[in-house]
């Protein structure tokens, strides 16, 4: 029988592929805060994947893995001192109210995870940001509210590592061997994750100037810092809420890479990559040009 | 000149008046569910804001102010919005009875636009420059998020979401989480 | 105590003086003009145009001004539920339980062996789409004809019956 | 697509006139069974106008989970062989190509004939089964997609029809029965069975390859063109996650997520007709799904809803116009009637 050509993968291999990914960058998080992190991960994926058969009433939409990959996600969003029961309803938020409302897989406007981690970091800002003594404030936050000292003098303190901050440089690291494993199997394709580190980087690039106390921190720094890479290759990439075509694909990076250096610099916020991605799902609609404006126009 | 940008920015995106203070928000859901209406909203609801905002303001610095009528102020700053609306309505009439037939009812319906009297009210007192800024930013933020929405909701695929979530339910769902998305810009200016 | 009462008078009086003034000469400065005739473009595309008077107004147009002056909309048959609901969605009514059939697009068909020739049917065909030479037997072109049925009454010998359009 | 039966007198092909043998393959009613069902016939009189021409065998058998073509070839490879080289005679072809997409047939074929036919093997990718993708693969021609390739001479021809054409001419049998991949072996089918005696089940079928085939009611016989018979994999197909596979897998590169999305109703502004027709059914869109998806069922549903409306809303306004001409004749003849009486009136008569 010669060889029919099957589609590439059934969605069950995407996800089988994707948690492949994941691996390498949980398994530096743990290493780098403690064992805890297994089980704020494992404990937003049991939630998320109560929450799927809650809302679907059965165990067949699992098979696409959807609910299992925005539960890790949102656990590796997490600070490793948030009480799990925030993790929880982190997760049943995101699956509920990000995926289910809508109609379920496919038919979401906002990008679940990222419902579910906005919506805790509103509601529980105390847990959420702060941190326990391994690095104290984290690097970010260190960097954007350290009001007139300059980088240089900022240089010993024990959130910044040796190029990035301190646990974070690795887990981002791991996470970019993780999403450079998902380009070579061409999950996702690489405009998406190049668009959002080009928009990352941009703006540091521009207004870098020798880590003066206005300075935004150098490019290597806020590219190994926070969600960056984990927004670059594993949110910003979730099919559903993301275009088709390559042109939007550069426009929809970009936006999230910029805002979410934008949140960094001026924002409240230590890190903006959440906000970044549902504003660009929100613009979602005009990015794809599927919104018939003109014939608004004419009439 | 740029603390005004400044004023403009933060009425428009960091204190929006429709999903951070959660002003204005009947017209808003009403006339979302079309571009083909949303699009003439928005830009009806700026120029009326912006108007009204001068009028008022002058009014307040000029007569309320100087003899101490401030408890006036809400009753004339409704008849100012009012008059102004219908006056838009009169023109919208006179350019194009179509777009006058689709709006229907939301047109007059600015009158009742909680946000333009809140905005009307927050900038009494201000400067004419800056409550102008605070005025067209405020309208801006509302036409803005008006479209955005209405954009949204076109993707919003009614015959999968489950019966009791139908129509305004799963709008106002939406409005919920584009809130949290703008919580993004606080702090920012 | 006076002056205290009459100066809030005085200047509500005057703005509503001079709003209300406004708006008057607003309102003669830009009359509409005649009623809405763009409107009734609008609404009449979205009428299948087969003028077959079954709404009770002898053209589509007509009905066209009517359903703006706020006649059921819904009076359209060869159009159904689709033209119902277009026009509905377009001057922003509620729909309502009333619920029209799909249409079933017809034809006129001329049985032209006992067709006499009177000229009846090219009489009241409102879109030519009936030919023929007075006593030569008459036949309808299938591509125009709109199956209004308003051939059929006139035929003296009744030889036109209507088919169902593949 | 009714199937004459009636028999013929078998024809030794080597010595009957090229006319006589297109004649007996226009009698046997013998259609094109690659998917098109063009009439053979017709194919062979566009091309004999050509000045040279020639003839292309087509096994490249692309179409996944369907094996006919390549079963035909593996039993009764020589009658296909002899299909060729009757088309060849009719056509007097200057050159033969038999294209097959597997080793292991074209060495069985070579090695049993002489040279006036060339095997050539072509590697099994999804596209090279379409007409003009193997044209321009075997003979570096691209022919622009208004163009028919029979009218510039190449005839292609799957091998179904040329067994047809063999048994037809040869042995003077009507074409009665085909080969076909049902349930995923492959047997010889009376055409006009109705499928769903063939295959026997409970949920729904598909004729023809699950990527450019169609759902199959009740009511659906097998047709000379269908050469498989499976269970419609749309029942357990999975919503669309939008992930853009489909758009880059189309070769005519349409946004295919678009149009299925606004298809299905999920997205509500209309699109423009021209991504509809361009597409022409080839069905490489619904293999890259990763959902698996039908996503050529839905294309298909909403291109002819968008025909027929096109159609009425062209036939609506020429109504208008002729309308509105007919109430012009008729009150400029009222006027006509109504000046020719002013004018009377105004006459002077004889007894004033």
């Amino acid at each position: 029988m010669a060889v029919s050509p099957e589609p590439k993968f059934q969605t069950t291999g995407i996800m089988v592929r994707v948690l492949i990914a994941l691996v390498p960058g949980t398994a530096v998080a743990v290493w780098a805060f403690g064992l805890r992190m297994i089980t704020i991960v494992v404990s937003a994926m049991l939630a998320a994947v109560a929450m799927e058969m809650v809302c679907t009433r059965s165990i067949k939409s699992l098979r696409d893995g959807s609910a299992v990959v925005t539960g890790i996600l949102l656990g590796l969003c997490m600070p490793p001192t948030v009480p799990f029961w925030i993790v929880a309803i982190g997760s049943c938020i995101g699956i509920g109210i990000g995926k289910h409302i809508y109609g379920g897989l496919g038919k979401n406007l906002f990008n679940p995870a990222m419902v579910g981690y906005v919506a805790i970091l509103v509601s529980f800002p105390e847990q959420l940001t702060h941190f326990d003594a391994l690095t104290g404030a984290t690097a970010l936050e260190v960097v954007s509210h350290r009001g007139s000292s300059t980088l240089f003098e900022l240089g010993n303190h024990p959130s910044l590592g040796l190029f990035g901050a301190a646990g974070y440089e690795w887990i981002n690291c791991a996470f970019l061997l993780g999403g450079a494993y998902l380009v070579a199997v061409r999950i996702i394709s690489w405009h998406m994750p190049l668009a959002v580190l080009v928009g990352i980087a941009c703006p540091t690039v521009l207004f870098f100037d020798g880590g003066s106390a206005a300075s935004w921190g150098s490019p290597l720094f806020h590219l190994f810092a926070g969600g960056t890479m984990l927004t670059a290759f594993f949110i910003a990439t979730d099919p559903v809420t993301s275009p088709t075509g390559r042109a939007q694909i550069w426009v929809y990076g970009l936006f999230v890479g910029i805002t979410t250096m934008l949140i960094r610099k001026y924002g409240a916020w230590a890190d903006g990559f959440a906000f970044a991605i549902l504003l660009a799902n929100i613009l979602l609609p005009f990015i794809e040009r599927r919104v018939p404006v003109a014939q608004a126009w004419n009439r | 000149m740029s603390d005004l940008l400044l004023l403009l920015g933060g009425a428009a995106l960091v204190n929006n008046f429709v999903l951070v203070q959660l002003l204005g928000l009947c017209p808003f859901m009403g006339t979302s569910n079309r571009i083909e209406t949303a699009l003439p909203m928005g830009i009806a609801t700026v120029f009326v804001i912006t108007i009204s905002t001068l009028l008022t303001n002058v009014l307040n610095t000029f007569v309320l102010a100087p003899w101490d009528l401030g408890y006036l102020r809400i009753i004339l700053f409704i008849v100012v919005i009012a008059s102004v609306v219908q006056l838009t309505e009169q023109y919208i009439r006179f350019a194009s009875p179509l777009l006058h037939q689709l709006l229907g009812l939301y047109l007059p319906l600015i009158t009742s636009n909680c946000a333009v009297l809140a905005i009307a009210l927050t900038v009494a007192d201000l400067s004419l420059l800056s409550a102008l800024a605070v005025g067209v930013g405020g309208g801006l933020g509302f036409s803005l998020v008006l479209v955005l929405f209405a954009g949204l909701r076109l993707r919003i695929d009614q015959n999968s979401i489950p019966r009791p979530f139908r129509g305004a339910p799963i709008a106002l769902v939406t409005v919920g989480v584009i809130a949290l998305a703008f919580v993004g810009f606080r702090g920012m200016l | 105590m006076t002056v205290q009462l009459a100066l809030p008078v005085l200047v509500l009086a005057t703005c509503g003086l001079t709003l209300s003034l406004l708006i008057v000469t607003f309102e003669a400065l830009f009359k509409s003009k005649s009623p809405k005739d763009d409107l009734i473009v609008a609404v009449n595309d979205l009428l299948p145009q087969t003028q077959c008077a079954q709404c009770g107004y002898p053209g589509c147009r007509p009905y066209a001004e009517a359903v703006i002056a706020g006649e059921n909309f819904g009076l359209c048959i060869p159009g159904g539920e689709k033209t119902r609901r277009a026009l509905a969605s377009l001057l922003d009514r509620d729909l309502g339980n009333q619920e029209l059939g799909e249409p079933t697009s017809l034809l006129a068909r001329v049985r032209e062996a006992e067709c006499i020739g009177c000229g009846l049917c090219f009489e009241a065909c409102p879109v030519d789409a009936i030919v023929g030479a007075p006593q030569f037997s008459h036949t309808v072109l299938e591509s125009h004809c709109t199956g209004c049925e308003l051939c059929v009454p006139p035929c003296p010998v009744d030889c036109i019956d209507l088919v169902a359009n593949k | 697509m009714t199937v004459s039966n009636q028999k013929f007198v078998p024809l030794d092909w080597k010595q009957e006139s090229p006319s006589a043998l297109l004649d007996r393959i226009r009698d046997a009613e013998i259609v094109g069974m690659g998917g098109a069902g063009f009439p053979t016939h017709l194919k062979f009189e566009a091309a004999l106008r050509a000045e040279h021409r020639s003839v292309i065998a087509n096994g490249v058998e692309t179409d996944p989970g369907v094996s006919a073509d390549k079963t035909l070839l593996r039993q009764n490879g020589n009658d296909v062989i002899e299909g060729i080289r009757i088309a060849a005679r009719v056509l007097n072809a200057t050159s033969c190509i038999l294209a097959v997409s597997e080793r292991s047939i074209a060495n069985q074929l070579k090695e049993g004939n002489s040279s006036d036919i060339d095997i050539v093997e072509v590697e099994n990718t999804y596209q090279n089964g379409e007409e003009r993708v193997l044209i321009e693969k075997l003979m570096g021609r691209r022919i622009a997609s208004d163009v028919y390739p029979a009218t510039l001479g190449i005839i292609v021809l799957n091998v179904a029809t040329l067994f047809a054409i063999c048994e037809s001419v040869r042995d003077g049998l009507p074409v009665t029965k085909r080969l076909a991949t049902v349930m995923g072996h492959d047997q010889w089918c009376e055409i006009g069975t109705p499928v769903h005696d063939l295959a026997p089940s409970s949920d729904k079928l598909r004729v023809g390859s699950f990527a450019n085939g169609r759902p199959a009611d009740s009511k659906v016989s097998l047709q000379p063109t269908h050469n498989a018979v499976s269970i419609d994999r749309a029942n357990s197909a999975m919503p669309c996650i939008r992930c853009g596979w489909c758009d880059t897998a189309c070769p005519k590169h349409l946004p295919v997520e678009r149009l299925l999305n606004e298809a299905t109703g999920s997205l509500s502004a209309p699109t423009s007709l021209t991504h509809l027709n361009d597409c022409n059914d080839c069905g490489a869109c619904v293999v890259s799904c990763p959902s698996g998806i039908p996503i050529i069922d839905y294309i298909r549903g909403s291109r002819d809803r968008e025909n027929n409306s096109r159609t009425a809303e062209r036939r609506a306004s020429e109504a208008l116009s002729r309308f509105e001409a007919k109430q012009q004749r008729i009150s400029t003849r009222n006027q006509r009637t109504l000046d020719d009486r002013e004018s009377r009136m105004q006459q002077d008569h004889k007894w004033q």
